[in-house]
């Protein structure tokens, strides 16, 4: 029972924290390129509007999609450790294979509903997403893998009391480092952002939605960010209770967020070609360290 | 460039066999009496025993008088006569089958039904020369065949000879037609002769075509038991054979 | 009954149902499928460890027995066909050779029941080429391309098979025997590395032939493509499973771990496992990239089958435990997703006539139980939870991740998410976006076809949750092969399965799913309710609201509308100039053709000169050689 | 009574040249009195001998009954009494079958080698004969050039035995004592000369021309005479010559046999498909007799009589579809019972599992890696693999191509006869004893050359 | 001498087998090495200053040596009349090719495709 509290605590957390770190991120951008920005609760208010408006809906398929992604992020999210052994839900259960083949329902259950409402614009968008997904994927999942090597467990709060001795981004600083780029694609922050390419595909796969579609996906979404950040934070920043967590968090997204914010877009196939080439050849490398035990 | 490989092959081939001259006796030095046949020259097979003769005791062959006596177990003067039809019979039945089946083939390949017409009159002197030769020649094929266990020749050259005269016969005269009923009805039956002669000898001596008649005195027209009767029947199957293919090939298909 | 009895007895049978099919097809289906009823329950009554003598064979033994492999590969075997076997019951009046259908299928039956007993390799093969020969003889049933299939099947089939039948001879030469424990036995003590390599690869060869493994993956794509569809069920669903039972019988059962212990290659890996792991490596990186380009979506499932016949290879190659476990879960896995798809398949070819994606779209509306049935498959083959799927990659991904084989996890990780990319456009391009107006009056298949789908999704799903009755038989396999006795992967008791790196609880995941659903769904039903809007569907009736994004302007095209073409062309332009190895072999088969061709020129057809000319030549080298 | 074998259809043939209506039930009666002859004297066990003549071997030729001859004898004379069945077959051709037959059985039975000879070309010059059957004289022409050339390099053979050794009779001969070098000369000639009658490469030219051309030939020619050619090859070479000039066969049957099914795999003429894979099964008895031992020339003939069989279905129903239809697409539509016989009889010939096929290959390859030659049994799977290839895509477009409209009438006899025999290689397989007793038999009769030259030579007097 | 005479023949008569290319030359070439070989045949029976094998008044018996072997000789008869058989067999048939293929020149011949 306890689980099921801490759980529905993970969803809290992540609901608040992520959306006002939305729009602390959109007044960052903002300041970066010289404008003013929206208050840092604006996505509370636009999240409040989508979600009172009358919508349309494109079929059973469209509302089941959207079911689909939002309950499956959540699913997800319930598990995700929040920076130690303690705020760990389901001890048994958070091993990291699980979570990210969990994580994909949601992205499944999106791009399905998307493509169910039947506009060219979202099947564009959700097939560049589903190419992008295959471009940062696979050097994050090397890394993780070369990580649970090391520390010969994939639970994450294993892993994050593994690292009292000293984080794991300083033991692999490389893995680290690709680790982050491909939490850049993860998080569809520029130059990571052509599945929804606002100005030539109309927002992908986003494009038919409407009230409060947008706003449930809106919330999926926020949950996504949820577990992409908290998990490099769990495996490489070393967890760190409550308090400690929250501040890595807020970091790692302020950095995603200034980096994003001065880059332009890549082309999606410039971005499979940029994540298969530099990144994944560090990854590799960076293996090769951990098989060699050339850890720090 | 095929004219010179064809060249090399077939020096190479002369080559080779010239190389496998050597595994052989040279010419004019070959030991009858290492062979089987110096028994079939001296008459003397049954009385030699084969598995000593095979293990290299090769036993002295009789050389008393043949000719003019009796009572040898192959009773023809000539040797050869005697290894065809009577020491290896069996080849020449299988050699009267391979002209038969030739016969037979050629029917079947040709299939003609009609004379073949050249529309050109045969020369006067082949005309009148034949209407004189013919006789002639069928007479001299009878005798070569019937004096086959006496003198060179047999079946074969003798049928062979009264074929030429059919084909004379055809050579001469546009109209000429073979009666290929009596022709294909004499080469049956004189094959099926030869079979049957086989036969009687395996049900008279056990053997097939076995001996059954007295051999004679050497050298005697009337000797040699079945031997002029095989070479007769080989001889009028030969000649009627050859000449149904003479026919055959003077005759012309339908359409 | 005895094993033999009923193999006999079911070859025997697959004749008499020719002829009751040629006076009623349906009552030989309906027959078919009570056979397979019977069989599933005789198969699950079965004891382990009894054995059957077929009789004698060149003075060996021919013998059957019920291993846990037999079970496990057997039950996986019979769910598929039996499935099928009842689809067929319906699926079959489209079909031109029901009669024959009929038979060959419970001949196949027969022969595939025949290898997973047989405990020698002989045995083996006489039930393998039975089988073999049965499929062979149904893929030509379907369209036309499916004869030009057959042959291929046939001929790559047959390639592995010869292989494995000189290994066969190679290992009853030098061990003389021919029963499979016994070979095992003798290996692990052979000093010989080279010959225990050659017996070793040459036996593997038949399963690579047959699961769709690299060098020899090409017929899949043709004949999975073209086979008559619901046939094709069979064949990736169960036939492909033959290959893998071959392979794991030449890594497991002979223990190829002790038998070349002596030239490790990597993390305690034989070279000659690796070997077979880099196959079933390329095999993946194939599969999935021929699979997202491809257009006919039989051939995308297909190529989907090469990539997972790698996976199992690799699974099982590693002999690690968990590795070992995945391998064979994933076979179950494959099968039912496999067979569910090319059943979904069938039923749309059966309702549309294509089986182009590019011709399709929007049969959601039309075929909802189809498509829920397609969308659980796709779900388990793609990996992901909470269908059983996602069981067996993890436990691969477990074994790969603990050896170190970072390549090897790499290809792995790519196959999965490239699974995500391919099975995502029949769903894509087929189910869901714009209904063309040619199938506007198409119907939903009859229960008696989508029923036996979406039992197997339910069985899935189930096995997803709990998947413990599943994984007792494999850990069965496990003790019976001796890899790491001790170690316990499931534990039922709770409810976890264990790897090295941590435990996961599938029930729970389930519940989080469950709870996640929940809580959208209220979120869902607290919002204001929608208002439902048409896709651009003009044989709507007129008035009704049409999409939005059209801004109420009418189209006449909605197939336009529809992005089917080139689902991942920005991908795949990145692969456009790919090396061939279908064009590789292609380039052997004309080889050979050619061959025949100057062969022919050289020494048959030509006048009798030429003939003298060799009689001649030959004559000369003989002399040459022995003078 | 050995000696009837070859007497009555020699008789008969002689006999219904006078009446030719008469030659198809003479046929069919010869067929049958040989057939009765055979199972009167069902496997001697012992060498008999009937001397010609009364000539005791090695002077006179003698006709050798052992174990080898008789079953070689059954096979020849069984294919001939399947043909006889059959009149539409056998048309205007009674006479040539019949002189066939008497030549196969002689060339069988004889224990000459002049003889074999005489039997070789009597052979020879009738299947040319039924080779031209349908207007094919050319190829016909071709084999009977071929044929001449083999028959003379037959006959110089057999005179470089005879001046090496003084006799004739293969007894004799094989006991005698002969020179390397001589032994050289005489086998590879005798290699040659037979290799065109047992289609070995590059001598076998004119194969596809000859099964090709028309329906009677493939069907006796690819049957009867290719298993008396076989027969002799093993009775020379394993008997009479002790394997010398094993060498040589071995390595041409090796290369006959991918030859061969590379020929077939490109051939689009089914009657000429199925000759070329009758070259490479050639191979494959060729090879294993050369291997010289008992059991390994037991299953070569083990093997030569499945595909004999298997063959003889084949063609049979391959000629009756070429000779009847332009297309022969989707054609076993219309002929179910044929289809069927062909498609268990071309599975034989691959080798599946539950046909004859199966039983002898593998036990050759099992025999063959038991004498630890490891070359052949590769070199075997892969023509069987190829085999399947073409096999495969034979039956492939025979069953289920698109049909046309071409309707012919289904061949009743032929029908049930080709049924028979395909259901009797399926009972083979069940029951590999039906063959293989005889064909073992004959290979240990084959390989004893001691038993051979016994029971020619100290027999004086020849039993009936 | 009548050895390499004979072996010249078949040498002759296989050249010509493989460079003529009107088909009645390849069966006069068949039947040239067909008598080279009989000829062949019938020297190897020869004994220098052997008579024929016939018993006549003046060589009533047999001794060593003074009859030639006779049997290479039956043999010969034998093979001779084989090779008139495929003569006539060839010949009729090369009038059958004539007529189906307008020809018998191997580079002429019409129709013989495969």
């Amino acid at each position: 029972m306890v689980a099921a509290y801490k759980a529905l605590f993970n969803l809290v957390v992540a609901f608040f924290l992520v959306l006002s770190l939305e729009g602390i991120g959109r007044k960052i951008t903002a300041r970066i390129q010289r404008r003013i920005g929206p208050p840092w609760y604006q996505n509370f208010i636009d999240l409040f509007k989508a979600l009172s408006k009358h919508p349309f809906s494109n079929g059973w398929i469209f509302d089941f999609g959207v079911l689909m992604a939002l309950g499956g992020t959540m699913a997800t999210a319930m598990v995700i450790p929040m920076g130690s052994a303690f705020w760990t839900p389901f001890p048994n259960s958070d091993n990291f294979f699980v979570i990210m083949y969990l994580f994909a329902v949601g992205a499944l259950g999106m791009a399905m509903g998307m493509v169910g409402s039947g506009n060219p614009w979202s099947s564009i968008g959700v097939s560049r997403a589903l190419t992008q997904m295959l471009g940062y994927e696979l050097p994050y999942l090397i890394v993780i893998s070369s990580t649970i090597f090391h520390y010969k467990t994939a639970s994450i709060h294993k892993l994050i009391e593994m690292q009292r001795g000293g984080w794991n981004l300083l033991v692999m600083p490389l893995g680290g480092i690709i680790a982050f780029v491909s939490l850049m694609g993860m998080l569809g922050k520029k130059p990571f952002d052509i599945a929804t390419a606002p100005a030539e595909i109309a927002s992908g796969p986003m494009t038919e939605l409407s009230g409060k579609y947008m706003g449930l996906l809106h919330i999926m979404h926020v949950f996504a960010i949820f577990v992409e950040i908290s998990l490099f934070v769990d495996i490489f920043l070393g967890g760190g209770n409550f308090g400690w967590y929250l501040v890595k968090f807020i970091v790692v997204w302020v950095l995603a967020v200034m980096i994003s914010s001065v880059l332009p877009r890549f082309r999606i196939e410039q971005m499979i070609k940029f994540y298969w080439g530099v990144p994944l050849g560090l990854a590799f490398l960076n293996a090769l360290f951990v098989l060699l035990g050339w850890t720090l | 460039m095929r004219r010179f490989y064809a060249i090399l092959v077939a020096a190479g081939l002369v080559y080779m066999l010239f190389m496998f001259l050597g595994t052989i006796v040279p010419y004019g030095k070959a030991d009858v009496a290492d062979r089987v046949s110096a028994h079939f020259l001296a008459k003397d097979v049954n009385s030699i025993s084969p598995t000593k003769w095979v293990e290299g005791d090769k036993q002295v062959p009789h050389s008393e008088r043949v000719y003019g006596r009796k009572g040898f177990e192959d009773g023809s003067a000539n040797v050869v006569t005697s290894i065809v039809v009577n020491y290896r019979s069996f080849d020449t039945l299988g050699e009267v089958t391979v002209l038969f089946a030739s016969a037979v083939g050629v029917g079947l390949i040709l299939g003609g039904t009609r004379r073949m017409k050249y529309g050109r009159k045969p020369n006067f002197i082949l005309r009148v020369s034949t209407g004189i030769l013919l006789p002639l020649i069928i007479l001299f094929g009878i005798y070569i065949f019937v004096h086959g266990h006496l003198t060179p020749g047999g079946g074969f050259p003798g049928g062979t000879i009264i074929a030429a005269a059919v084909l004379l016969l055809y050579l001469s005269n546009e109209e000429f037609s073979l009666n290929m009923i009596v022709s294909k009805s004499l080469e049956g039956s004189m094959g099926s002769l030869y079979v049957i002669f086989g036969l009687i000898g395996l049900a008279a001596g056990g053997a097939f075509l076995f001996n059954f008649l007295p051999n004679g005195v050497v050298g005697s027209l009337f000797s040699a038991g079945v031997v002029p009767l095989v070479y007769m029947t080989i001889g009028l199957k030969v000649g009627s054979e050859l000449s149904g293919v003479v026919a055959e090939i003077h005759e012309e298909r339908e359409g | 009954m005895a094993l033999s009895t009923l193999l006999i007895s079911l070859l025997v049978t697959s004749v008499v149902i020719y002829f009751i099919s040629k006076v009623s097809w349906r009552a030989g289906a309906i027959l078919n499928f009570l056979i397979g009823v019977f069989l599933i329950s005789y198969v699950f009554a079965l004891h382990i460890g009894v054995t059957s003598n077929l009789g004698t064979l060149f003075g060996q033994k021919l013998q059957l027995t019920w291993t846990h492999a037999s079970y496990y590969f057997s039950a996986v075997s019979l769910l598929v066909i039996v499935s099928v076997m009842l689809f067929a019951i319906k699926w079959l009046d489209s079909q031109k050779y029901p009669a024959a259908f009929n038979m060959f299928i419970l001949m196949m039956t027969a022969g595939s029941l025949g290898v997973f007993m047989a405990a020698d390799l002989i045995t083996l093969y006489i039930f393998w080429e039975i089988a073999v020969l049965s499929s062979m003889l149904i893929v030509p049933m379907g369209k036309k391309e499916s004869r030009k299939a057959a042959v291929i099947y046939a001929v790559m089939s047959a390639s592995g098979t010869y292989m494995y039948l000189y290994g066969a001879f190679l290992a009853f030469q030098r061990y003389g025997t021919l029963n499979i424990s016994e070979i095992a036995r003798h290996m692990v003590s052979d000093p010989s590395t080279g010959i225990k390599a050659a017996i070793f690869l040459l036996l593997a060869s038949a399963g690579i032939a047959k699961s769709g493994i690299f060098p020899l993956h090409t017929w899949l794509r043709i004949a999975h493509g073209n086979a008559p569809d619901a046939f094709s069920a069979v064949l990736s669903g169960q036939l492909v499973k033959l290959g893998s039972y071959v392979l794991m019988i030449t890594v497991a059962a002979i223990p190829s771990l002790r038998v070349f212990g002596n030239i490790p290659f990597y993390s305690g890996i034989p070279a000659t496992n690796y070997f077979l792991i880099a196959l079933g490596a390329t095999s993946i990186i194939i599969g999935t990239l021929m699979a997202i380009k491809q257009d006919d979506m039989k051939m995308l499932i297909a190529f989907s089958s090469v990539a997972n016949g790698g996976y199992i290879l690799i699974g099982i190659g590693t002999m690690d435990p968990m590795g070992f476990e995945g391998g064979v879960l994933h076979v179950f896995n494959h099968a039912i997703a496999a067979a569910v798809i090319f059943m979904a398949f069938a039923s749309v070819v059966y309702r549309t006539h294509t089986k182009k994606i590019s011709e399709l779209g929007g049969l959601i509306h039309k075929m909802p139980i189809t498509f829920l049935a397609y969308l659980f498959a796709i779900i388990s083959l793609a990996g992901i939870p909470p269908m059983s799927g996602f069981i067996s990659k993890w436990m691969i991904y477990q074994a790969l991740v603990r050896k170190g084989m970072f390549i090897t996890a790499f290809i792995a990780f790519f196959g999965s998410i490239g699974s995500f990319l391919y099975v995502f456009r029949p769903l894509a391009g087929v189910f869901l976006g714009q209904l063309p107006k040619k199938y506007k009056d198409v119907k939903e298949v009859p229960p008696v076809m989508w029923i036996p789908m979406m039992t197997l999704v339910v069985i899935s799903l189930v096995i997803g949750i709990w998947p413990f009755p599943v994984l007792q038989p494999i850990e069965g396999m496990r003790m019976d092969y001796g890899i790491a006795p001790t170690m316990r992967i499931a534990d039922s008791s709770h409810w976890l399965i264990k790897g090295f790196s941590g435990s996961w609880n599938p029930v729970l995941v389930f519940n989080l799913f469950i709870i996640g659903f929940v809580i959208a769904y209220i979120l869902y039903t607290m919002f204001p309710r929608p208002k439902k809007v048409d896709l651009l569907a003009p044989h709507k009736e007129e008035g009704a609201p049409i999409n939005i994004y059209t801004g109420g302007e009418y189209i006449y095209t909605p197939e336009l509308y529809h992005y089917n073409t080139k689902f991942y062309a920005g991908f795949e332009r990145m692969y456009e100039k790919h090396p061939s190895w279908e064009k590789v072999l292609e380039m052997l088969a004309k080889f050979f053709h050619d061959l025949g061709e100057w062969v022919h020129g050289w020494f048959f057809r030509p006048s009798p000169s030429a003939y003298t000319f060799w009689v001649s030549l030959t004559i000369l080298i003989v002399f040459w050689v022995r003078w | 009574m050995i000696s009837l074998l070859i007497a009555i259809p020699l008789l008969l043939a002689f006999v219904s040249v006078m009446w030719k209506r008469l030659a198809k039930p003479l046929f069919f009666l010869a067929a049958v009195t040989n057939m009765t002859v055979l199972l009167a004297s069902w496997f001697p066990n012992s060498v008999e001998i009937h001397v010609m003549g009364s000539w005791k071997p090695p002077f006179g030729i003698n006709l050798v009954f052992d174990n080898a001859s008789f079953y070689a004898a059954l096979v020849v004379n069984f294919f001939f009494f399947l043909v006889s069945l059959m009149p539409n077959l056998v048309e205007s051709y009674g006479v040539s079958l019949m002189l066939l037959m008497a030549a196969a059985n002689g060339f069988v039975l004889t224990g000459d080698l002049f003889n074999s000879f005489v039997f070789m070309e009597i052979m020879t010059i009738t299947a040319v004969t039924v080779a031209s059957r349908r207007e094919n004289f050319y190829n016909a022409f071709k084999y009977l050039i071929l044929g001449g050339i083999a028959g003379s390099i037959y006959l110089l053979a057999t005179i470089f035995a005879y001046t090496a050794t003084g006799s004739l009779n293969m007894a004799h001969v094989s006991m005698a004592t002969i020179s390397a070098s001589s032994l050289v000369a005489i086998t590879t000639l005798y290699a040659i000369g037979l290799g065109v009658e047992a289609k070995l490469f590059p001598l076998n030219g004119w194969v596809s021309g000859v099964y090709g051309g028309n329906d009677l030939a493939p069907v006796i020619l690819g049957t009867s005479v290719s298993f008396a050619a076989l027969y002799m090859v093993g009775r020379l070479f394993g008997t009479v010559f002790h394997g010398s000039g094993a060498g040589v066969l071995y390595t041409l049957a090796l290369i006959t046999i991918i030859i061969g099914e590379v020929a077939a795999l490109r051939q689009q003429n089914l009657l000429k498909a199925f000759a070329y894979s009758s070259v490479a099964q050639a191979g494959v008895v060729v090879a294993m007799i050369s291997k010289g031992t008992s059991r390994a020339m037991g299953l070569a003939y083990f093997h030569l009589t499945n595909d004999a069989v298997a063959k003889f279905v084949i063609f049979l129903v391959a000629g009756f579809l070429v000779y009847n239809y332009k297309n022969l697409n989707g054609v076993f539509k219309k002929h179910k019972v044929l289809g069927a016989s062909f498609s268990m009889a071309t599975f034989s010939l691959v080798g599946f599992p539950l046909f004859a096929g199966f039983q002898s290959k593998l036990r050759i390859i099992m025999e063959l890696f038991s004498m630890k030659d490891y070359l052949f049994p590769a070199v075997m799977l892969l023509a069987t693999l190829i085999e399947v290839g073409y096999v495969v895509r034979w039956n492939v477009k025979l069953w289920f191509e698109e049909e046309t409209d071409e309707k012919a009438d289904n061949p009743i006899v032929a029908g049930t006869l080709a049924l028979i025999l395909s259901l009797l290689l399926v009972a083979v397989f069940i029951k590999p004893e039906i063959f293989l007793g005889g064909a073992m038999k004959m290979g240990n009769a084959l390989a004893d050359t001691k038993d051979y030259i016994h029971g020619v030579l100290s027999v004086v007097k020849g039993g009936m | 001498m009548v050895y390499i005479i004979s072996i010249i023949l078949v040498g002759i008569g296989v050249y010509g087998l493989m460079t003529q290319k009107n088909l009645f030359k390849h069966l006069i070439s068949l039947s040239i090495i067909d008598t080279a070989v009989n000829i062949f045949i019938v020297a190897t029976g020869y004994v220098n200053g052997g008579k024929a094998p016939i018993y006549t008044k003046n060589f009533p018996s047999f001794a060593i040596g003074r009859f030639v072997d006779p049997l290479p000789q039956a043999l010969v008869l034998t093979a001779i009349v084989i090779g008139v058989g495929t003569l006539a067999v060839g010949a009729s048939l090369l009038v059958r090719v004539k007529e189906k293929h307008s020809s018998i020149d191997v580079e002429n011949m019409k129709g013989v495709g495969e």
